[in-house]
């Protein structure tokens, strides 16, 4: 593989960059696989990165049945922190940031990881403890984490409106790694190196059926014919229940509709995200000048990508109130994904009832974040059969009782 | 945006004037019950990519509960129907049929 | 120069001037006058500059595709970026100012990037900046960040307002060209109601442009006549100005009225959007035409042949004195013409086919124009204007055969039809080989609610481009003046074999500098896919959302890829069709309707008794009460030391109400609460706890027995509708043949706390027909009767630990009797005090409260709430869940008290370190504060925990995090603080 | 009762469409089934109108009965007549299953008059409300932006609105700011 530089740019310019290679192949499948992917997100992509990076398994295949990246990698507002609250949580993230933080070099793409830093705005006094109890928890977890004034989060970000007549601005939970990445650039950095790697990343084919001897998987059948392989890696986010129908189980997933929108690009006027979780909205600006906001997602279940307007008009409502001056920025373009939503709104990363079948899910709307961490735990369950990060987010823990609750302090997923 | 026939009011209500309350004809699993029968009752969910039997509140409007069935695929709503019954209506199954002839409801597969 | 004709312009009108300014220069225009046509006729052709390379860009288009022509526009609360200056009119004291460049327009420092531009291909950011790792952060992401973004930030407030509207009908036809003004009609007449909506501020699209006839009248005459027609109709509504932003589920639409933007009063509502129920959309869109992709497209000057006819017929402006047309099509000698037709020079047209043009073709040469057949712009020459055009072989690769000066270039690459409404909701399309356009596949549109399609395509939108058949796909037989047209060639590189050079220079996407030769980059890195080439070029990803780029860069991308333009397909359409305010989405809802902000019947007493509030919902709760000077938290203090030494009052009218009556009531609470509610007494009250079925806390509260049948239930604040539709869905849907009824009476009452010791005294000094003695009275009951002259029951309950009677009086008297209260009271030191007060001695009492002790994790076994469940009772909701291993975990936290050794506070949210570490290496603990505060009355900090063993731990020290990276030394307690034996509550 | 004061105390947004708040008003929320034996004639007895069909406001002019679901009627009256009313329907259905409340300090009543009245609840409701849709006699639970409410047209160009008390001030700003805002020039 072509190594990426401003050198190889450069020399690349004098021949109008005929030069450069495929960034990944596009290969015919083959029989068999020692282990297949199902889902080439950003999740599945890392798992077969980590699966060869950490545990030298590179007969692997990452079945996607559309475009790479094209799930919710290619579609989530890209918010990255890790000042989780509960601890399983705290240590994969953090993971993750962690792993975020040289994940262009270790790639050799650049992600564009930016850690500008990031703001929940405490809005009432419940959130104020709630927030609290997280920052006092990030300190046992190694996360550092602070709490800002009003008064200094005027000073980093003018364009807040700190007394809103509604829900004053009562402080804020700041963790300065945190930050954005270029989404796109995340899946396809992990392609290439996946690709490097001597993967087979194989697009436009659709799993449609697992094949299974006895309680043990042998293979997949796909849009392309049948493919064979030892180990099985569901990692398909919003089609989880599809896929583990097909396995002949069933998840605590429920898929439902998340909505984004841009607004038209301007010149540059907050470099942090800020989540206002009170009313529901959260916004960045992207290196390119639009205003980045994420929402709300559907009551009801939905395949379709696309939500209900009611979501953007709530949204853009509460950030209108937040943020005064983005009331005559326009929407650019508004869409949806399909995230998968589980029972304590906590990923699952686990072994499943069918042996050889592991399954990486119910992200939901808030896994772009995670994306290093979770390869790097699944690899390890997939490799080894277990993962200290991967512990506590098996799928049996709602039959169990031991959920991984998140949403406790006032907080929520994204 | 939906919009959902509630068979209470005989209005056809839209998606802000409703409440969605997830997988209908649940068959509740109390003390007693095993380990998988609970879990299986609480929390896991069909999700079809398809038909998708499910819970509605008209909230904003007469506040009772109706069940709907509807594609998760298409959002083709093939009938929306009362709460009070373990089963959907014939028609709403016929609805069903004439767009997926094989389907079959849950609890007769 | 471009400039202002002497005739023509059907659209403006010369006797109505306006002024206006650009960049501080005043100009003038006429009423009429898109922004863009009075700047053109003003000669200010560069408009703006490029978002990479800051380019020189002038407008390109005439209307919503226009991908250049964007300003600053207004002043202070008016301020807006990204205007686009086509569909802006012109007004008396418009300002706009131009975008992207420092210091100014003409001299842009940003343009040196056009040096490098070799080194700055698509996606090259994702090449470099790798090495050293710091760098990205500190030195070019901030470089790069600095440059983004094409408009200036608004510095103030919005000063417009914005109003949303409903809107049910029949038909929406949107579009006022010819076919949607004959679809509008065909429907009309049909009986259904039919709404016809216009983005633009006029009607008739491009048929009035081109001088079609229909039907032996002109087309103009024809559109004001149909207009005519329908607006009589009472069953039609029709707007212009109002744009169909998008199209979603269920025919629900979205249209974005304009209503001030075009005028200098600026004082009504300045955004309408409407959300429309259609059963049908009609969607007459029209086309878009194509640019050429030649080196040098896209230098000021170079436009849109129709959009320079535009410019000439509707405006009277010619963009230049001397304009080349470059074509595969005939429609853009209809250009060449009119350009002849107001006296402007035309010194060729240059059609790319080798056998050029219908029958226009000779009406051209006669009218002495030459044109050029199966020839091609190798190059426009020029820097911020055009001045010339290198002619080539189109078949070739370039070799300049000739140079003709002009200042004008008009292109057209063909048309592509206004899809997007069709698409927007799944709407699939198909790839007409004949007309090189993608256009609507009528077999697979985008189905609705009953599973059918919801919305037709007509006219031009749906690929017709001749007149008669536009107006027969509307449902209109006419007869017309067209002339048959040659067939196009689809040309998407000019000239066809142009080097690597020329590519670099031939831009698909204006705004964001995407150029032929990048779409081919990503092809050849393996971005293959149209939604990868999109993501990595940016292609089509900018305010014109690629109207003009996207076609002609997936044709570019197919070829790249040697696959059939269809197999590459298009990327997805999404609304808005054109970008709409946030103002408008957010609508009036700003201010006091941000959101309800609910009130308790004392809310206006407390307001003026300088509350300071706390958000609780939606409602407001006063969190105390301080009195002039005095710190909020010295309020809290007076405020519970009153209550303990005298009598306090607190506003708890917030609290849920819910009666539940019917022969089954008692059998149904049963089920929801964890004890038994069917055995309480008839007047008595019993405190009880609600859990999910997941097993976990989730409310609790006081329950009345009224009579035999009915019981009120009170919850939290917050609970209040959550406890009333959880009872209705249990009721509704599992247990509906329990004849159970449920009503929620909480805003019926206001309802007073009493608490201290002289709240008997109190009480009795309002006189009335109630017995409030000990003995009459005792606690966990209630009465019913006259307090004073006030319609009160008064349950005897205590939540702080003192003497308390929590009144309920109707809502319409609650403010009077507050104020009753308070006047009463004087003699007894009455004071009233807020919800911290509450919290502080509650905690003091040990009592939990929903949200502090509990976060939806919480058990009530983990409270040691186990005698508030009930023992005898087979089921109830969560208990099921209650028997999973993980609740029954003796390692789980149990609720102890603390108190700090030196007496200080533990902060919020704080946890209890253990030893080690976990297999994540982080810290490991053995509990969590879940309330703390300082105590007035016990002068010292307490708290309650949850503690690993807690139980089994009393007396025993253990440490919890202070708010400075340290430790807070605390003995574990039984949590309640004050009072043990309740000697205080039941005098 | 001296002290008992609505929740605007009547205030007025007057233009060209009115907003007003009308006092106080007797609110009686009554749940049974409506077939059960003689519970119409026991009602349209006690509050001397006819019976509502579904989603129907009929009216006496001082008395109104409102169907609001299948189980669930609103009974409006003077505001001094809602207690004793709402004891005698206690009394009369004493026999059957039944749930009756006095509700009317928890609601606020406003009208709505002018000639783009409709329009004025168009601009907060997703409702249909061309006179073809919506007639008088007829009421709608729905949605007024942010909070629930109900609403009947009195006579053309005349319409009631009832939400609850703690948000009345809100609903009143809501439908003020409407119509100041002007017509639609549609309905
Ligand atoms: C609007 C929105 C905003 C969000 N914002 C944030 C945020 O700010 N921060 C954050 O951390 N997270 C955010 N998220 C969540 C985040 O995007 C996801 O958690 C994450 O991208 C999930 O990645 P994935 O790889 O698991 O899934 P995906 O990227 O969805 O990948 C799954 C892949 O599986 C493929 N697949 C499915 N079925 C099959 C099959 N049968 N055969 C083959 N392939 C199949 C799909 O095509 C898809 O490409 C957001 C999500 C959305 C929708
Ligand atoms: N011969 C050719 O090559 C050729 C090519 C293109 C057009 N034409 C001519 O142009 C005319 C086309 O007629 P037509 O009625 O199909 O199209 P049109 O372009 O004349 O009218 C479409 C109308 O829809 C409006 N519109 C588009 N999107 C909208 C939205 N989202 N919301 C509201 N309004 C929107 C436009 O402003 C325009 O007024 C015919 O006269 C035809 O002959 C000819
Ligand atoms: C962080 C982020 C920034 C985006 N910025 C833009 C943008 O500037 N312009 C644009 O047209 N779309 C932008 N999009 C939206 C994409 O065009 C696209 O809508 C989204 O990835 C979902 O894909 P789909 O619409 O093809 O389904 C952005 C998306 C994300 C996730
Ligand atoms: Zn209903």
């Amino acid at each position: 593989m072509k190594r990426y530089s401003v050198f190889a740019v450069a020399r690349e310019g004098l021949r109008y960059h005929t030069g450069w290679e495929r960034a990944w192949r596009s290969p015919t499948p083959k029989k068999k696989y020692d282990a297949i992917i199902v889902g080439a997100g950003g999740h599945g992509l890392a798992t077969a990165y980590y699966l060869g990076k950490n545990h030298g398994i590179t007969n692997v295949a990452i079945i996607e049945k559309g475009w790479l990246g094209g799930g919710n990698t290619g579609r989530n507002t890209t918010i990255i922190r890790s000042n989780y609250l509960q601890d399983p949580s705290a240590a994969i993230y953090d993971k993750a940031l962690k792993l975020y933080e040289n994940l262009s070099q270790d790639l050799n793409y650049n992600v564009m990881f930016s850690p500008r830093g990031l703001i929940m705005l405490a809005q009432t006094h419940h959130e104020v403890r709630g927030y609290q109890r997280t920052v006092m928890a990030n300190q046992l977890q190694g996360v550092a984490t602070e709490w800002v004034t009003p008064q200094q989060l005027k000073e980093i970000v003018p364009i807040l409106n700190i007394d809103g007549p509604r829900y004053p601005v009562l402080g804020g939970l700041y963790q300065k790694r945190g930050g954005t990445a270029r989404h796109d650039a995340v899946a396809w950095g992990y392609a290439r190196a996946c690709s490097a790697m001597g993967m087979d990343v194989i697009q436009q084919c659709e799993v449609t059926g697992v094949r299974r001897d006895g309680n043990k998987v042998i293979g997949v059948s796909t849009t392309k014919g049948d493919i064979d392989c030892d180990k099985l890696g569901m990692v398909v986010a919003g089609h989880t229940s599809v896929l583990a129908e097909m396995a002949g189980f069933r998840l605590p997933i429920e898929s439902v509709a998340l909505q984004a929108l841009v607004s038209e690009p301007i010149k540059p006027c907050m470099d942090v995200v800020v989540m206002a979780n009170t009313v529901h909205g959260y916004m960045s600006q992207s290196d390119k000048g639009e205003m980045v906001i994420g929402g709300g997602t559907d009551s009801f279940n939905n395949y379709t990508q696309r939500g209900s307007f009611h979501h953007i008009e709530e949204t853009v409502r509460a950030l209108v109130e937040t943020f005064p001056i983005i009331s005559r920025l326009k929407m650019l373009r508004q869409w949806g994904g399909i995230v998968d939503m589980t029972g304590d709104r906590s990923p699952i990363i686990s072994k499943t009832p069918v042996d050889g079948i592991f399954v990486n899910c119910g992200w939901g709307t808030g896994g772009f974040k995670a994306i290093p961490g979770s390869g790097w735990a699944m690899a390890e369950l997939m490799a080894k059969g277990h993962s200290p990060l991967a512990e506590e987010f098996h799928m049996y823990r709602f039959r169990e009782g031991k959920f991984i609750d998140e949403s406790v302090a006032a907080g929520v997923a994204h | 945006m939906l919009t959902l026939h509630c068979p209470y009011c005989g209005i056809q209500a839209d998606e802000t004037e409703l409440a969605a309350g997830g997988e209908a004809h649940l068959k509740r699993y109390g003390p007693g019950s095993s380990d998988d029968e609970f879990e299986t009752y609480l929390f896991m969910r069909e999700n079809k990519k398809g038909v998708h039997l499910e819970r509605w509140r008209h909230a904003y409007g007469c506040g009772k509960w109706f069940l709907a069935a509807r594609d998760t695929a298409t959002l083709e709503v093939y009938g929306t129907y009362a709460a009070q019954t373990s089963e959907p209506p014939v028609e709403v199954k016929a609805a069903i049929r004439a767009k997926h002839p094989g389907w079959t409801w849950k609890e007769q597969a | 120069m471009s400039t202002r004709l002497q005739n023509a312009g059907r659209l403006i009108d010369r006797s109505k001037p306006v002024e206006f300014s650009f960049n501080g220069k005043r100009l003038r225009g006429y009423q009429g006058d898109t922004l863009a046509s009075a700047l053109l006729a003003n000669d200010q052709m560069m408009i703006g500059r490029s978002f990479k390379y800051h380019r020189p860009r002038g407008v390109v288009a005439s209307g919503a595709e226009e991908p250049n022509g964007l300003v600053n526009m207004g002043q202070g609360g008016y301020f807006e970026p990204n205007q686009r200056v086509t569909t802006q009119e012109v007004f008396d004291g418009l300002t706009a100012t131009s975008q992207n460049h420092w210091p100014s327009l003409e001299f842009d420092i940003g343009a040196v990037n056009q040096l490098f531009a070799r080194f700055l291909p698509a996606g090259f950011y994702y090449k470099m900046f790798i090495h050293p790792r710091p760098f990205w952060k500190h030195v070019y992401e901030p470089f790069i960040r600095q440059s983004a973004g094409l408009g200036k930030v608004p510095q103030e407030r919005d000063a417009d307002t914005y109003e949303h509207f409903y809107h049910f009908c029949d038909v929406l036809v949107v579009g006022g060209g010819i076919a949607g003004l004959a679809a509008a009609l065909k429907a009309a007449k049909s009986g259904k109601s039919v709404t016809l909506i216009e983005q633009t501020a006029d009607w008739g699209g491009r048929a009035v442009v081109d001088g079609v006839q229909i039907d032996g009248q002109s087309a103009a005459d024809w559109v004001a006549a149909t207009l005519a027609t329908l607006g009589k109709m009472a069953n039609v509504t029709i707007r212009s100005r109002t744009m169909a932003a998008g199209v979603y589920d269920h025919g629900y639409v979205l249209a974005y009225e304009r209503l001030t933007d075009h005028i200098s009063d600026k004082s009504g509502v300045r955004h309408r959007l409407w959300r429309i129920r259609a059963g049908h959309v009609v969607a007459a869109t029209g086309a878009i035409e194509r640019p050429l992709s030649f080196a040098g497209n896209d230098i000021p000057g170079v436009l849109l042949a129709a959009a320079v006819r535009d410019y000439v017929v509707n405006f009277g402006v010619s963009v230049g004195d001397r304009t080349v047309v470059v074509t595969n099509n005939d429609d853009a000698y209809r250009t060449a013409l009119a350009l002849k037709e107001a006296g402007l020079a035309v010194p060729a047209i240059i059609d790319v086919r080798p056998s050029g043009a219908g029958p226009i073709g000779q009406v051209a040469e006669r009218a002495g124009i030459r044109v050029l057949k199966g020839k091609a712009i190798a190059k426009v020459k020029g820097k911020t204007r055009v001045t010339g055009v290198q002619v080539c072989l189109q078949a070739g690769e370039g070799s300049v055969l000739e140079e003709i000066a002009c200042d004008c270039v008009a292109m057209s690459g063909g048309w592509s039809p206004v899809v997007h409404l069709w698409s927007h909701c799944g709407g699939k399309l198909t790839w007409d080989d004949d007309q090189a356009m993608f256009r609507p596949d009528a077999a697979r549109g985008p189905t609705g609610a009953d599973g059918k399609v919801f919305v037709t395509a007509v006219g031009s939108a749906n690929g017709h481009l001749g007149t008669a058949a536009i107006l027969r796909d509307a449902g209109l037989d006419a007869t017309t003046n067209e002339v048959a047209e040659a067939a196009i060639e689809p040309v998407w590189m000019m000239p066809q074999g142009a080097g690597p050079k020329l590519r670099m220079k031939a831009w698909l996407d204006y705004q964001n500098d995407v150029k032929v030769s990048d779409v081919q980059l990503a092809a050849r890195e393996g971005y293959e896919s149209v939604e990868h080439t999109k993501r990595y070029t940016t292609l089509g990803m900018a305010t014109d959302q690629g109207k003009l780029s996207n076609i002609n860069g997936l044709a570019i991308l197919s070829q790249a890829l040697d696959a059939p333009i269809p197999a590459v397909g298009t990327t997805t359409f999404r609304p808005p069709y054109t970008p709409i305010s946030m103002g408008a989405i957010g609508g009036a809802a700003r201010d006091a309707i941000f959101q309800p902000l609910r009130r308790t019947p004392m809310h206006d007493l407390h307001e003026a008794n300088g509350v300071d509030w706390e958000p609780v919902g939606h409602w407001r709760r006063g969190y105390a009460y301080p009195r002039a000077g005095e710190k909020v938290h010295d309020a809290v203090n007076r405020e519970i030391l009153n209550v303990r030494e005298n009598v306090g009052l607190l506003d708890a009218s917030t609290l849920g109400k819910i009666i539940v009556k019917g022969p089954d009531a008692g059998r149904f609470l049963d089920m929801l609460y964890t004890n038994l509610m069917s055995t309480l007494p008839v007047g008595k009250c019993r405190y009880g706890l609600m859990c999910t079925e997941n097993g976990f806390l989730s409310d609790d509260g006081v329950v009345v027995r009224l009579a035999d049948d009915t019981w009120l239930c009170h919850t939290t604040t917050g609970g209040a509708d959550r406890i009333h539709g959880w009872m209705e869905d249990w009721l509704q849907t599992e247990w509906y043949d329990w004849q159970v009824y449920t009503a929620n009476v909480t805003e019926q009452y206001a309802q007073v706390v009493v608490a201290g010791p002289k709240a008997r005294q109190l009480l009795q000094s309002f006189g009335g027909d109630l017995d409030l003695s000990k003995d009459a009275f005792p606690f966990m009951t209630y009465v019913e009767g006259k307090l004073g002259e006030f319609d009160a029951r008064i349950y005897r309950i205590s939540f702080s630990g003192e003497l308390s009677y929590e009144v309920a009086v109707p809502a319409s008297q609650g403010a009077a009797f507050w104020q009753a209260l308070l006047a009463n009271g004087q003699a007894f030191g009455v004071m009233p005090y807020g919800t911290e007060a509450m919290h502080i001695m509650r905690a003091e009492k040990g009592f939990i409260m929903i949200g502090d002790e509990t976060d939806g994790t919480v058990i009530p076994q983990d409270l040691n709430l186990g005698w508030a469940i009930s023992k005898k009772k087979a089921d109830y909701l969560g208990k099921r869940a209650q028997e999973r291993s993980h609740m029954t975990d003796p390692k789980r936290w149990k609720l102890v008290g603390l108190e700090t050794l030196d007496g200080s506070v533990i902060p919020d949210g704080s946890h209890a370190p253990a030893a080690g570490t976990n297999a994540n290496g982080q810290r490991n603990t053995q509990g969590r504060v879940t309330s703390t505060y300082y105590s007035p009355t016990l002068k010292r900090g307490i708290a309650m925990a949850l503690v690993l063993n807690g139980l089994d731990r009393m007396g025993q020290e253990i440490e919890f995090q202070n708010d400075k990276g340290g430790l807070i030394k605390a003995r574990i307690v039984d949590p309640v603080f004050y009072d043990k034996d309740g000697a205080k509550q039941n005098v | 009762m001296s002290n008992a004061v609505s929740a605007l105390n009547g205030k007025v947004a007057a233009g060209d469409v009115t907003v007003a708040e009308m006092g106080l008003q007797g609110m009686i929320s009554l749940r049974g089934s409506f077939d059960a034996e003689d519970f119409v004639a026991t009602i349209t007895h006690l509050v001397g109108v006819d019976f509502p069909d579904v989603r129907q406001i009929v009216s006496n002019g001082e008395r109104s009965v409102a169907w609001m679901s299948p189980d669930e009627l609103l009974i409006l009256c003077p505001y001094d007549q809602a207690v004793s009313l709402t004891a005698q329907i206690a009394e009369a259905l004493a026999e059957q299953h039944f749930l009756v409340a006095n509700v009317s300090d928890a609601r606020a009543l406003f009208s709505v008059t002018g000639p783009f009245a409709a329009e004025v609840l168009a601009k907060v409701a997703p409702v249909d409300f061309s006179a073809s849709a919506f007639a008088v006699g007829e009421v709608r639970r729905t949605r007024l932006a942010q909070v629930a409410g109900a609403v009947w047209k009195e006579q053309d160009g005349s319409l009631r609105v009832v939400c609850f008390r703690s948000v009345a001030h809100y609903t009143f700003d809501l439908l003020a700011t409407s119509a100041k805002a002007g017509p639609v020039g549609v309905l």
